[in-house]
C-alpha cells in the first residue's frame, strides 16, 4: 500500500487509500485495534465523542437483519476530555490519521466540546460532526433533517474549528441535497453521505420491539443502494468533496461510490463483519485500476456521471 | 503478544458429530487460534460467504488438541444450523481469540458449573487446570433431563469421576440444579442459560467467587462496536472485552434482568 | 389453508390469509401464475394499470443488490382496457380476491381509468392507488412525496370508485405520517405502507449507472427494517387499516408486521426468489399462533405496541 | 399439463466435474424437471439457503438422463462459482420448466450453432431431435482458442461426426467462428455471447430462420415481473416466457444493443 494510484484528498486531507473507518466500530483503545485493516485504510474515525460521559442505550444494542444490522448503541462515550487526554495521544503513535467524530447535543455543547478538542488538534486529521444525534433543543430530532438545522450546527462549529471540517449528514433528512448545500454554505470542507438509516425490528418472543428505544439505524450491505443514490445525488448539489458511506462492502462498492462522484468511502458494519474485506477492496480496486488502464482512483471520481 | 498478530483465521472443517437433536460438535483445524486461545476467551465464526447471514456467531471452545479445536453448537437459528451442517472440507472464517481469559482460581475449592451446552468452555477450562496445577476441579453438569445423557456421557469421558450430574426431573444423576453444587466450593464458575445464571448468582454466599458468563448479541467482538454491553456497577461494560465472564459481584443484576426482556 | 385463525380485514375485504401478492411480481396471464403460492394468499395485486398502454423502461430492469432488488420496469402494461376485457376475467375465476394496483399519471387519467376500471368492478376486491408513480403535473415527482399530492390523488380515486380503496404511500414521502393522514383524510379505506425505496447501481464495468434512468426501486428482505419502522409510525397516525409492505419474507417478518400493527402484508420480492415463501410463512404464523396459544391473527394485529 | 404443475423442486447435487478453468459440469437428481423439461427451456438455480444472493440464476439445460439433468456453468460470478463449488449430497432448489421449448424444425438442414458454452442448450436439442426424427442436425461449436479442447471433446463424445469445430485463431479445429458454417443451413438455432449472436443475425440470409437466445437479468422467471423484456418489433417482450429464443427476424437489433450497453 501506500501507493499513489490509491492516493485520495479529502477536504484538506490527504488520505493514503480511499477506505476510512466508519465511526463506531473502532476501539478507542489502541491495543484492542485489529491489525488486518490497518494497512489499507486512509484515515480512521473515532466513535461518537460527547462532551460529557454517556451510558449509551438501556436494552440490546444491535439486531441483525438481510445483509444488515439495527444499531441502538446511543454514544456511550467517555466524555471529550477522557478522549483527548488519554485515548488520542494512544491512538495517534499508530500513525493511521485519525478523524474526531463529534457529537453536540445541545448549542452550548459546541463551546467546550470544540475547546476541549482544540488541545488535541495536532493528533486530528479533520473533525467529523455528526449530525444524525438527537439536538436536545429541536425537541429530540437530528440536527441534520433540516437544511436550517445543519446551517446552524455547521456555523457554530465552523467558528470553533480551524482545521479541516467534515459534515455527517443523515439521510432522514427531508431534502438530502439541501441539507448538504447548508453544510457548504457554512464552511463544511467535506460532506460525509450518509449515516445508518431509521429502521426497527420486533422480538416476536417477546411480542416487543427488539430494540429498547423501539427504532435504531440501519446499516451494512442492504443499504449500499440507498447510499450510492444519495451520493450521487449530492455530488450534483455542492462542490465540496463528498464521502460515501452506508453499505460498502466490495471492490465494487468503492468504485461504485468513486463513480457517483465520492472522493473516498468510510467503512463501518463489512469490517464488523469481516476484517479482511478492507484488504480484498482494496485489491479490488487496483486491479479495476490496471484493468482499465488507470493511473489513479482520482479518474474514477465522478466518471460514471459523465455519460 | 496476541493483540499483534492477526485475529481472522481460515478454518477447515475436519470432523464432528451430533450430541442430542439440536447440539453437535464441530472440529476445525485452526493452527493459530489453537496456539493462542486461553480458556475463558471465544471466538466469532463467519458462517456464510455472501453477505447474510452478515455477522459472525460467538461461540465457546469445547477443546483445544494440536492445532484442532472443538466447538459445542446448538442449533438455535439460521448461523447455527449452518455450522452444524457443515461437513469436513468447509471453510470458516474465524475471529479470534477474543475476550479476557479466566483468572487464576483464587478460592479453593473450585467448582465448574455448566447448565447444558454451557459446560463447552468449562470443560476445556477443566483440560487446562488439571494440565496446569495439582488441583483438579469438580465439573457440575445440570440438564433438564435424562434426553441429554449423551452430553453426560461425553463430559464423564473427558473428566471422569470429577464429575456430578443434576437434572430437573432426577432423571439423569441426581434430582436437582448446580446451584445445589455449591456447597463447599469457595470459588465457581459458571456457564449457562441465563435462568440458571440468575438462580447461581442469588445462591452464591457473598463471600464466594463467582463467575458467570453474560452472552450477548455481538457485533464485532474485539471491542468497537459496544454492542455488547452489559449493565455492572461501573456501567456499561463490553462483554466481548473485559467478559464473557464476569464476577457477579460486579453485575447490575436487576438491569440485566431488564436487557434480558423478564422485567 | 382457509382456517379462520389466519382470517382478517383491511378496508372492507375480508381475506383469508395476511398475505397478498405485491403489485409488480404476479403475470397478467392466469395461465402463467405460479400454483405454489395460492393456497396460501388472501389477494393478489396486479401489475400497475395504467390509463394507455405503456412500453415501460429502456435498458436493464433489475440489479440484485445484497439481500434486495433494484428495479426499473417503468409500468410495462397493455392499459387498463385491455386488462378489464382480456386479462380480468381470466384472472377472476382463479378465486384469489383481486387488487387492480392503478397508477394514475395525470389528474386527467383518473376518470377513464377508473371508468375502464367499473366495468371489471365484479371482479375486484379493491383497488390499490400507487402513488409512486411519476405525476406528470407535478413535475414528474410522485403523488406521494407530499401530503397535498396525496389528498389530491385520493380525492380523485375516491370520488370515481365506489368499492374499497387501498392508497400505496411511498416512504420517498418527506413525512410519512402525514401521506398517510391525507389519504385517511379523503376516504381511503386503507393504506399500504409502503412501496420501493429509491436506490441505484453502478455496472463498474461500464463505469455507467446500471439503470438507464439511473435510479430504481429498492425491494426485497434488504428493506424489511426499513418498511416495519414505517409501518409501525404510519399505525400510529391514522385509523384505517394498514397493510405492510416492503422486505416481508419469512413468517418471523409477517408476525412483526401484525406486531406494529400491519392488518395484512404484501410480498413481492420474496416470492419472485423463492415460491415456497408464501406456504413457509403462512405454516411459521400458524406456529407462533399455537405456539402461543392465540385463536387468531387478529390478536396480533398492533399486539407489539402496547408496553 | 406443466403449468398446472409445480414449479419448484429440490434437487440434490449428484455429481459434476470442471471441464476447463471457469467452466464446469452439475449433475443433479430432479425427477419432476427431467421429465417435464423440452429442448429450449431453461430452469433457475437458488444457490443460497440465506437473502443473499437472493435470486435465482437462470440457467440452460446441457442434458438429461433419466431423472437427471446435467447443468453446464461458467464461474462468472457468486452465484455461478457457488453452483460450482456444490459437492455431491448438496441441495438446491430449481424452479422450472421455464420459457418456450424449440420449435420443430422447419427448414432443413438444421444447424446448432454454439459459441462456448452456449453449447449446452444445444446438445439437449440434439439428443431429443436424433431420437425424436430421423434427420440428425450437425452441431457447429464455436471457441476462443485450444484452450477449450476439453469442451470440445465433450461435444465430441456427444454428437461424433456430426461436430464442426471452428476456433478464433485455428489452434483447434477451422480457423473462424460459426457464421462460417451458416452456408448452406436451412435453418439454425444460435446460442452463445451477445456478440456471437449479433454476428450470426447480421450474416445470416434472410430467408433462413435464425433462432437465438437472448440472455437477460431475470427476476422470477415465470413472467410476472417484467424484468427480463428483449426489444422486439412488437415491443418489449419477455425472455422467460416468449424466449430464451427468439427468431432473429422479430429482435430489434438496434435497441438491444443500447440494452446491452454498447451503444
Ligand atoms: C461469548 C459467547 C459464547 C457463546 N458460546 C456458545 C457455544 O459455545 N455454543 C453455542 O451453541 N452457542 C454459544 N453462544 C451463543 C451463540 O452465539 C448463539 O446461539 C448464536 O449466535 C445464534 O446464532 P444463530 O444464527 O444460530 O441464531 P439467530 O438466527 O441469530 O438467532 C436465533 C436465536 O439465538 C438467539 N441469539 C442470537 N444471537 C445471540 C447471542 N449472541 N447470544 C445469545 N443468544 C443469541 C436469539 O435470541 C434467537 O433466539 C455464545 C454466545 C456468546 C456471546
Ligand atoms: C435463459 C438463460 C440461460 C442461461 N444458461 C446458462 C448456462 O447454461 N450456463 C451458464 O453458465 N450461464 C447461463 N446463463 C447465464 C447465467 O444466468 C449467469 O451467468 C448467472 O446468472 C450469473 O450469476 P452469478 O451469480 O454467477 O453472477 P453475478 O455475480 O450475478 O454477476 C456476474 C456477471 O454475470 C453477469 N450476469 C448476471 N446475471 C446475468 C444474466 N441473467 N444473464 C447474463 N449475464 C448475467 C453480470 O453482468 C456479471 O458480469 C443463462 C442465462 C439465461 C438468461
Ligand atoms: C455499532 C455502530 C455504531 C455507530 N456509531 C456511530 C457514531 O458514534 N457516530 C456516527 O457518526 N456514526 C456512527 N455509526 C454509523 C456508521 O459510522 C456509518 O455511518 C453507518 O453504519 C453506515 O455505514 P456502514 O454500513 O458501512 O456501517 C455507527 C454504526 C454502527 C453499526
Ligand atoms: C419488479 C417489480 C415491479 C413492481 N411493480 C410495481 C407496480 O407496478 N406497482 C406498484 O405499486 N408496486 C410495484 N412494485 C413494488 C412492490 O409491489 C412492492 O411494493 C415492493 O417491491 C416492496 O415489497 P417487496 O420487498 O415484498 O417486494 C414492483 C416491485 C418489483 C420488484
Ligand atoms: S461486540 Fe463489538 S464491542 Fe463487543
Ligand atoms: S424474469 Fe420475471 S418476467 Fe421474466
Amino acid at each position: 500500500m501506500r501507493k499513489r494510484s490509491v492516493q485520495t484528498r479529502v477536504g484538506g486531507v490527504i488520505l493514503d487509500s480511499p477506505l476510512i473507518v466508519a465511526s463506531g466500530v473502532w476501539p478507542l483503545e489502541r491495543d484492542l485495534w485489529p491489525r488486518e485493516p490497518l494497512p489499507f485504510v486512509g484515515a480512521a474515525c473515532t466513535k461518537g465523542i460527547t462532551l460529557e460521559p454517556r451510558e449509551g442505550n438501556p436494552g440490546v444494542r444491535l439486531w441483525e437483519t438481510p445483509a444488515g444490522v439495527l444499531n441502538s448503541v446511543g454514544l456511550q462515550n467517555g466524555g471529550v476530555r477522557s478522549f483527548v487526554e488519554r485515548d488520542l495521544p494512544e491512538m495517534a503513535r499508530e500513525g493511521v490519521p485519525l478523524v474526531a467524530n463529534v457529537a453536540p447535543l445541545t448549542e452550548e455543547d459546541f463551546d467546550p466540546l470544540f475547546g476541549a478538542l482544540e488541545a488535541g488538534a495536532e493528533h486530528l486529521a479533520a473533525v467529523e460532526l455528526n449530525l444524525s444525534c438527537p439536538n436536545v433543543a429541536c425537541g429530540g430530532a437530528a440536527w441534520g433533517v433540516t437544511a436550517k438545522g445543519v446551517s446552524r450546527a455547521v456555523a457554530l462549529a465552523r467558528s470553533r474549528w480551524r482545521g479541516p471540517l467534515w459534515v455527517k449528514l443523515t439521510p432522514q433528512a427531508a431534502d438530502l441535497g439541501a441539507t448538504a448545500r447548508a453544510a457548504e454554505d457554512r464552511g463544511a470542507d467535506a460532506v460525509v453521505v450518509a449515516n445508518t438509516w431509521l429502521g426497527m425490528a420486533f422480538d416476536v418472543e417477546r411480542h416487543r420491539p427488539a430494540l429498547a428505544r423501539v427504532v435504531g439505524g440501519l446499516s451494512g450491505p442492504a443499504i449500499f443502494p440507498l447510499a450510492l443514490r444519495c451520493v450521487w445525488d449530492v455530488a450534483g448539489s455542492v462542490s465540496i468533496p463528498v464521502v460515501g458511506c452506508g453499505g460498502v462492502t466490495t471492490g465494487n462498492d468503492v468504485i461504485s461510490m468513486l463513480l457517483a462522484g465520492a472522493s473516498a468511502v468510510e467503512v463501518g458494519t463489512a469490517l464488523m463483519a469481516d476484517l479482511g474485506a478492507a484488504k480484498a477492496m482494496m485489491e479490488a480496486v487496483e486491479g479495476h485500476l490496471e484493468r482499465f488502464g488507470l493511473d489513479t482512483i482520482s479518474s474514477l471520481v465522478g466518471a460514471g456521471r459523465r455519460a | 503478544m496476541s493483540r499483534e498478530s492477526s485475529l481472522e483465521e481460515r478454518a477447515l472443517v475436519v470432523g464432528g458429530r451430533p450430541l442430542i437433536p439440536g447440539l453437535g460438535e464441530v472440529i476445525l483445524e485452526a493452527p493459530r487460534l489453537a496456539r493462542e486461545l486461553r480458556p475463558g476467551q471465544f471466538l466469532m465464526a463467519r458462517v456464510s460467504p455472501w453477505q447474510d447471514p452478515l455477522l459472525g456467531r460467538p461461540l465457546g471452545v469445547s477443546a483445544v488438541r494440536g492445532s484442532q479445536i472443538t466447538l459445542m453448537v446448538a442449533a438455535l437459528g439460521r448461523g447455527s444450523r449452518a455450522l452444524l451442517a457443515l461437513r469436513p472440507g468447509a471453510e470458516v472464517t474465524l475471529r479470534g481469540p477474543l475476550g479476557t481469559p479466566f483468572p487464576p482460581p483464587a478460592q479453593a475449592p473450585l467448582v465448574l458449573a455448566g447448565g447444558g451446552f454451557g459446560v463447552a468452555p468449562l470443560m476445556y477450562a477443566w483440560d487446562e487446570l488439571r494440565a496446569g496445577r495439582g488441583e483438579v476441579p469438580t465439573v457440575v453438569l445440570g440438564v433438564p433431563d435424562g434426553s441429554w445423557a449423551p452430553l453426560e456421557r461425553l463430559v464423564a469421558h473427558r473428566v471422569g469421576k470429577h464429575l456430578r450430574v443434576f437434572s430437573d426431573d432426577g432423571s439423569l444423576g441426581e434430582r436437582g440444579t448446580p446451584c445445589d453444587a455449591l456447597e463447599g466450593a469457595g470459588e465457581v464458575w459458571a456457564c449457562g442459560p441465563p435462568a440458571m445464571i440468575r438462580a447461581m448468582a442469588r445462591c452464591a454466599p457473598p463471600e464466594m467467587r463467582l463467575l458467570v458468563n453474560l452472552d450477548q448479541r455481538m457485533g464485532c467482538g474485539y471491542g468497537g462496536c459496544l454492542g455488547c454491553t452489559v449493565p455492572t456497577v461501573r456501567g456499561p461494560v463490553r462483554a466481548c472485552v473485559e467478559g464473557p465472564f464476569f464476577d457477579a459481584r460486579d453485575v447490575d443484576w436487576g438491569a440485566l434482568e431488564e436487557l434480558e426482556g423478564r422485567s
